[in-house]
């Protein structure tokens, strides 16, 4: 008889959809943007995570001091893609019918394309109504190059720009004689292999590749085999654009083998990762990223820095990129008085910013990519005033390439829509 | 090339005796109850963080104690107030059931101890070198792994071989529907064997945590491995599962170890491709990057030339 | 008479198709409209497998993803001028690799039904699903392949540039496939695939090869679920392998078991149910996937036959004229039974969200006060009480609206 | 003439033998009754006959084509129907659509999707006419799984009898009904078999003497006997082996 509860539960779940409804209209009229990338499922904690972060930065900048354009809120909608192309289809309708034109979103590249791909042809087709697409984390450099786009923004150094960074450094260890390269079997990791075998041979052609594996991304529970290879090869450091699980799953296996070579990554941080690594990760993750954890440059970041760990005590700030493209965004509103996409995106071109580090930084207008220093950091406890995931560790920046130095030439032919 | 070999043996050992761990519970579960238990892995899983939760407070040791008990009794219940209920709608239901418990317990798992990675490590005690061999080192921790899973094999072959209520799950396994005939209380060993089986998963999950990372997708790859595992082994076979979760461990460890693929082998047929061909992705294709295929690719020849598996002695 | 009844259904069934759009017209809703117009065809031809012909597959996905491919290749050889036709037509090429998919798969996995049959399924589905990231050339790698539905001639000047005209296309295509799926369970074919459901043995000896009898199912299944992956391309111009993997294969398997198997509508209703259900309710909590696997279980448990089935449980009280003897009882236990819902969904997202203060259905909830846990833990056990008093009257109001009681009330 | 043939048949499960050689000429026509103790391999040899088991050694003849390799499928489209002992229907399918089913191969329709059944006139009327002979025309639309069990056994009969084949087979037709029941069930036999080649397996044997023209007995997997009833029921060995044991038992 019990049968009988559960289209009642069904009714229940219907209201309190259709309740609510009515709690995101708000009488201000706020300036709304979409935040969009995986906030359930596998990949939750990094897109939870940049949630926080944009709408911390949207308070802690704007809203609670009366807000932009003479007195609107920043309201920031999230969309839960789940990190997938198709659902990313999905709620990209949600945005424009929620009339939401400007979409923020970082993970995954694949998803990233698709989203480009996407807006692409939306704004092609619909004249006026055009939506913007702001890049904080995708890195394939191909969305600044062939498929470089009016109306996308990278805020992010690409995959090719860290990796020129990181072999510079690699170039000036000595010791490396030998190198080992890993990673997910899909665009990212592929990207990330052939570009520094390129470019490290060209700078360290004593460099031997020993190894170039790819594994199925996601699949891999034991990464042990592939550890038993790299050591056997006699590599004398190892690069790797893995992330989440398999980031982890493949750095405690280095480390359990008792392999003591430096680890280079890209996503090996936060989120859980530094905590798990901990005391056996220490000056072996290195880490290539835009602005430093450790040491902080300025007052103004530290106090940013302290406010978002008082408010969020078991979260770091762990894309300060994301408050540089809020501030630069909404210095273009200011500057153009206009929320409109269009005159966002002009105003954004070869815009110069200084962040929160008293750094000048640079959107390129050729390709729309952003242009700032990049650090090489290792995860340690020495040294460190801000640690990650309160485990006491943390990252330390131990070499810094200037902004104009990372500069690369692009091949992006941009065609502009003419309004 | 040896050292790599004896390594690759090593971790294939590992591995598949920690498969075998969550497929002998699944093949009991499986062969009496004919239950495809989908969230078998997801108990595996709950092995690891209950573990990680109670190693914080009591350490490692007791975490290693008491984690399946809880995942067993967790077990024991989803059994008697989920499956039994379910279990009149026929297979299929019991099988979107544990379809559905799968789903719900890695969101569960996501509410109550968050997304993010846990930092579950082995006990101290294990933190040192086993063996150093050709300068690699292989750690105690996964000797303790090894040897954790042997006496779980060797203690469950006693039982089952030994022991009366060993014999009337052996009985029950082959012939389920004679052992109902026979007075026993089925509905109760049902209850316990699959506690049992739970709590075997749940050890695999505790002893597995600290070295393959306690995440709440640690159980998405290993649910349907273990399902291969029990059919490649064949139903009703405990033997067989184990002859099958090594076969899979040591495959796929050999399969990454190795390095040949389709260069190598059209290198030896003396063929060469443009990178422009059209099925240049084939061509470039080695062993290492479709190792945690393999066993999919077995289940299904296994299926299609020996559809009772390896050493099943009854279909369906 | 009974011919004009069900020849009215199938108008109404098309005539609210397409007078949806004309109420609901926001992007969002059209975009759910697709979903759904993609995910009943779906689940239609996953239940001629599992429903009708007792297969139970997880790797049903596959054909859905190769005919949906396949389509996104013809609209980009459309684009370059390689083929020229409309791309109304597009199903229809995703319909035809499906059904060579099936073919071909079909022809070693369908000798046994049963277990042999599901792993087999589930073997080939990681197989293709794992091929799919390997063979960037034809399936895109992760990011898929896209395409534009714009390139094709127009069709009586309609260029698909919106969504909801491709609804209306969505609507021609599901309506016809919805016929024909159940003009095949009125079939031979279609009746021997529920005689080697119920019994391959016996039906071997009434002269049919069971085998054959599932591959025929298997193909039919192919071929429609090939049809949605053509919808599946024309709607979103581009496709990626997660169309062909384990949770595409899982998501349909839901869908047509919690609709309800045993009834050609199920599929029908277990699509609009999940399509809905993912779409609007993750956008109002991050536990939605928790709420939904409850929602799984629950079902699973309590409606062993679907919504359906639920609602064909009270054919006999309809029939019967006795179904407004039902309203008060189900209404006294429901209200409650809403509020205990309620409640828990509160406490949850209470101990859940980080932030000081939680808007819930109108009320503000602050989880630092004690006396909001208090007041919600009270409102939950109230009702719960009230659900557990009320539940005999509707037990016995149950009983007395049925002529067989053991229809509905166990 | 012989419409069956059994030339020395035999069937081993593993070391065990079940059937040791068993030869058997049935004439077309006839209505030819298998008995003998349980477990002397009267429903293996059913099985062999109809394909279900293949056999061990031995040739079977059906028709003049040779039968022992074929599939069931095929031995059935040849005009060789059979039935149960435990009863075997579609369950899930109401009355009217298992005996349809049964008429399909028959009536030419193959596997086609292209012929609706509702349309089909004369498939349907034949199949509420076999429904008419079974006794279960009022039941047409009731879910055969929710039937009585002497209705069960009634469309049991009915799939086997529907096709309108030559040799029909039944295995224990009236096992586990009451002594109403049984005559009811000897009187449907006597009804649907009329003019067609029968064989039975059979307990009762007031059914046996009642229906069957002649009498095999089958003792630990060999034909110890092949002859009229009223021989039969006076053969020495038969006694011995069978009867005997029954008329004490019972």
């Amino acid at each position: 008889m019990k049968k009988t509860k559960i289209p009642i539960f069904i009714n229940g779940l219907l209201i309190t959809l259709i309740a609510s409804f009515g709690i995101n209209t708000s009488a201000q009229e706020p300036v709304r943007i979409a935040f969009m990338d995986p906030l359930s499922g596998a990949f939750a904690a990094i897109g939870t995570s940049g949630l926080k972060q944009l709408q911390f930065a949207a308070d802690y900048f704007y809203n609670s001091k009366g807000g932009i354009l003479d007195g609107r809120m920043i309201e920031i909608v999230p969309l839960d893609n789940k990190q997938s192309p198709t659902e990313t289809q999905i709620q990209f309708r949600r945005a424009v019918s929620e009339e939401l034109r400007i979409i923020f979103q970082g993970n995954s590249s694949a998803v990233a394309n698709t989203l480009n791909q996407t807006i692409n042809r939306h704004n092609r087709r619909n004249p006026g109504q055009e939506v913007l697409q702001i890049n904080y984390s995708a890195v394939d450099p191909i969305l600044t190059e062939e498929n470089c786009s009016f109306w996308h923004f990278r805020f992010d150094a690409h995959a090719a720009m860290k990796l020129n960074v990181l072999t510079d450094y690699i170039a000036m260890e000595e010791s490396i004689k030998s190198m080992y390269i890993i990673g997910q079997d899909y665009s990212f990791g592929q990207a990330v292999s052939d570009i520094s075998i390129s470019l490290l041979a060209k700078k360290r052609p004593d460099i031997e590749i020993v190894g170039n594996e790819f594994h199925p991304i996601g699949q891999v529970k034991d990464f042990t085999p592939y550890v038993t290879k790299i050591v056997s090869s006699g590599a004398d450091a190892v690069i790797t654009g893995n992330f989440g699980a398999d980031m982890v799953s493949l750095a405690k296996s280095i480390i359990d083998s008792g392999l003591d070579i430096p680890i280079y990554t890209f996503y090996a941080a936060y989120d859980g990762i530094t905590a798990t690594l901990g005391a056996d990760g220490k000056n072996k993750i290195h880490l290539i990223h835009n602005e430093t954890s450790n040491p902080i440059p300025t007052e103004r970041r530290k106090d940013y820095i302290r406010a978002y760990k008082a408010a969020n005590p078991n979260r770091d700030v762990t894309q300060p990129r994301l408050v540089n493209a809020l501030q630069m965004i909404v210095q273009a509103m200011e500057q153009t008085q206009s929320t409109d996409p269009y005159d966002i995106a002009l105003a954004l071109e070869d815009m110069r910013f200084t962040t929160l580090s008293d750094e000048e930084i640079w959107m390129r207008g050729d390709d729309h990519q952003i242009f700032q220093s990049l650090h090489i950091s290792v995860q340690t406890d020495e040294g460190i005033e801000f640690d990650a995931d309160n485990s006491g560790f943390g990252l330390f920046s131990k070499f810094h390439v200037p902004a104009e130095e990372t500069i690369i030439e692009t091949s992006c032919q941009m065609r502009r829509p003419r309004r | 090339m040896l050292e790599i070999f004896i390594f690759a043996t090593l971790n294939g050992l590992v591995t598949g005796l920690l498969l075998f761990m969550l497929a002998s519970g699944l093949t009991l579960i499986f062969s009496m109850m004919g239950v495809l238990n989908f969230a078998h892995a997801s108990f595996y899983m709950l092995g690891a963080y209950f573990a990680y939760s109670v190693s914080l407070y009591f350490g490692f040791w007791m975490g290693l104690i008491f984690a399946p008990l809880i995942v067993g009794v967790l077990g024991a219940v989803v059994e008697r107030y989920g499956l039994r209920r379910v279990h009149q709608s026929g297979h299929v239901a019991e099988l979107v059931f544990t379809f559905g418990l799968a789903f719900l317990i890695e969101e569960a798992v996501q509410f109550f101890w968050g997304p993010d990675t846990k930092n579950y490590q082995a006990p101290d005690i294990l933190d040192f070198p086993l063996f150093t061999l050709f300068g690699q080192e292989f750690s105690a921790y996964r000797g303790f792994m090894i040897g954790i899973s042997l006496s779980i094999f060797i203690t469950l072959y006693h039982i089952l071989t030994r022991s009366r209520i060993g014999i009337i799950i052996q009985a029950a396994i082959t012939h389920p529907n004679t052992v109902a005939n026979l007075g026993h209380n089925v509905p109760l060993i049902f209850m316990g064997v699959f506690g049992v089986g739970t709590a075997l998963a749940g050890l695999a999950g505790v002893i597995a945590g600290p070295v393959l990372t306690t995440f709440p997708g640690m159980s998405i790859a290993l649910g349907s491995i273990v399902f291969v595992i029990v059919v490649i082994g064949g139903l009703g076979s405990l033997a067989g599962a184990f002859i099958a979760s090594l076969l899979i461990g040591l495959l796929q460890s050999y399969a990454i170890a190795s390095d040949v693929g389709m260069p190598e082998l059209l290198n030896l047929l003396g063929l060469e491709f443009e990178r422009s061909h059209p099925l240049n992705d084939l061509w470039t294709l080695n062993l290492p990057r479709i190792a945690p295929i393999l066993p999919f690719l077995l289940l299904v020849l296994v299926l299609i030339f020996r559809p009772t598996g390896l050493l099943g002695k009854r279909e369906e | 008479m009974v011919q004009l009844k069900r020849l009215s259904i199938w108008i109404g069934y098309l005539v609210v198709m397409l007078v949806l759009p004309q109420f609901f017209d926001s992007i969002l809703s059209v975009s759910i409209f697709n979903q759904m117009a993609i995910a009943i065809v779906f689940a239609l031809s996953y239940n001629m497998l599992l429903g009708q012909g007792g297969m139970l597959s997880f790797g049903h996905a596959v054909y859905f993803g190769f005919g949906g491919f396949l389509a996104v290749h013809t609209l980009i050889m459309i684009e370059f001028e390689t083929v020229y036709f409309s791309i109304l037509f597009i199903p229809l090429i995703g319909g035809v690799f499906g059904l060579l998919a099936a073919i071909f798969i079909g022809s070693f996995s369908t000798h046994k039904a049963g277990t042999v049959f599901a792993m087999i399924s589930l073997g080939m589905g990681e197989l293709i699903a794992a091929s799919s990231l390997i063979f960037v050339g034809f399936f895109g790698g992760e990011a898929g392949i896209s395409g534009d539905r714009t390139y094709g001639p127009p069709f009586f000047g309609v260029e698909f540039l919106r969504d909801v005209e491709i609804y209306y296309v969505a609507v021609f295509w599901v309506f016809i496939a919805t016929v024909f799926m159940y003009l095949f369970t009125q079939t031979p074919a279609g009746r021997m695939a529920n005689a080697v459901r119920d019994n391959p043995e016996r039906a071997e000896f009434i002269g049919y090869s069971a085998r054959k009898v599932r591959f025929i199912s298997f193909c039919a299944a192919g071929l429609f679920a090939g049809i949605a992956g053509g919808l599946f391309a024309l709607n979103y111009e581009f496709i990626t392998e997660e169309t062909l993997n384990a949770t595409t294969s899982g998501r349909v398997l839901l869908m047509a078991y919690i609709g309800g198997l045993g009834y050609f509508i199920g599929p029908i209703v277990g699509a609009v149910i999940l399509t809905l259900m993912n779409s609007l309710l993750s956008n109002y909590s991050d536990l939605w996937m928790l709420y939904l696997g409850v929602m799984f279980l629950l079902t699973v448990l309590f409606l062993p036959r679907g919504f359906a089935g639920f609602i064909m449980m009270h054919q006999v009280a309809w029939v019967r004229g006795t179904i407004k003897q039902l309203a008060l009882p189900y209404l006294l236990t429901g209200v409650p039974a809403l509020l205990v819902m309620l409640s828990a969904i509160a406490l949850i997202e209470m101990s859940h969200v980080e932030a000081d203060v939680l808007q819930f259905i109108g009320f503000t909830l602050e989880p630092a006060l004690l006396t909001d846990w208090l007041m919600v833990g009270i409102v939950g056990t109230g009702s719960l009480f009230a659900v557990r008093k009320s539940l005999p009257r509707l037990r016995d109001a149950w009983d007395s609206a049925n002529t067989i009681p053991s229809e509905g009330g166990s | 003439m012989a419409i069956l043939t059994l030339n020395n048949v035999q069937k081993n499960f593993g070391e065990t033998a079940i059937i040791r050689g068993v030869s058997l000429d049935i004439e077309e026509g006839e209505k030819h009754a298998i008995i003998g103790p349980n477990g002397a391999g009267k429903s293996t040899l059913f099985h062999l006959i109809s394909g279900l088991y293949k056999v061990s050694a031995g040739s079977i003849t059906f028709k003049e084509s040779e039968i022992q390799d074929k599939a069931p499928y095929e031995i059935s489209r040849l005009g060789l129907a059979r039935s149960f002992q435990v009863t075997n229907i579609f369950q899930r399918m109401n009355v009217f659509e298992n005996i349809r089913c049964a008429l399909f191969w028959s009536k030419g329709y193959r596997y086609s999707f292209w012929h609706l059944l509702g349309r089909q006139k004369e498939l349907n009327e034949q199949a509420m006419h076999v429904l008419e002979q079974i006794g279960l025309t009022d039941k047409a639309l009731f879910p055969s799984g929710e039937l009585a069990y002497a209705q069960q056994r009634a469309l049991e009969l009915g799939i086997a009898i529907a096709s309108g084949a030559e040799l029909i087979m039944l295995d224990e037709p009236a096992a586990g009904m009451s002594h109403s029941e049984a005559e009811t069930s000897v009187q449907l036999i006597h009804k649907i078999t009329e003019g067609k080649t029968l064989i039975m397996v059979e307990h009762d044997m007031n059914i046996v003497f009642n229906v069957a023209d002649r009498i095999s007995v089958l003792v630990y997997g060999e034909v110890i006997a092949t002859d009229s009833p009223e021989n039969i029921r006076s053969n020495a060995s038969v006694q011995e082996a069978y009867l005997g044991e029954v008329a004490t038992s019972a």
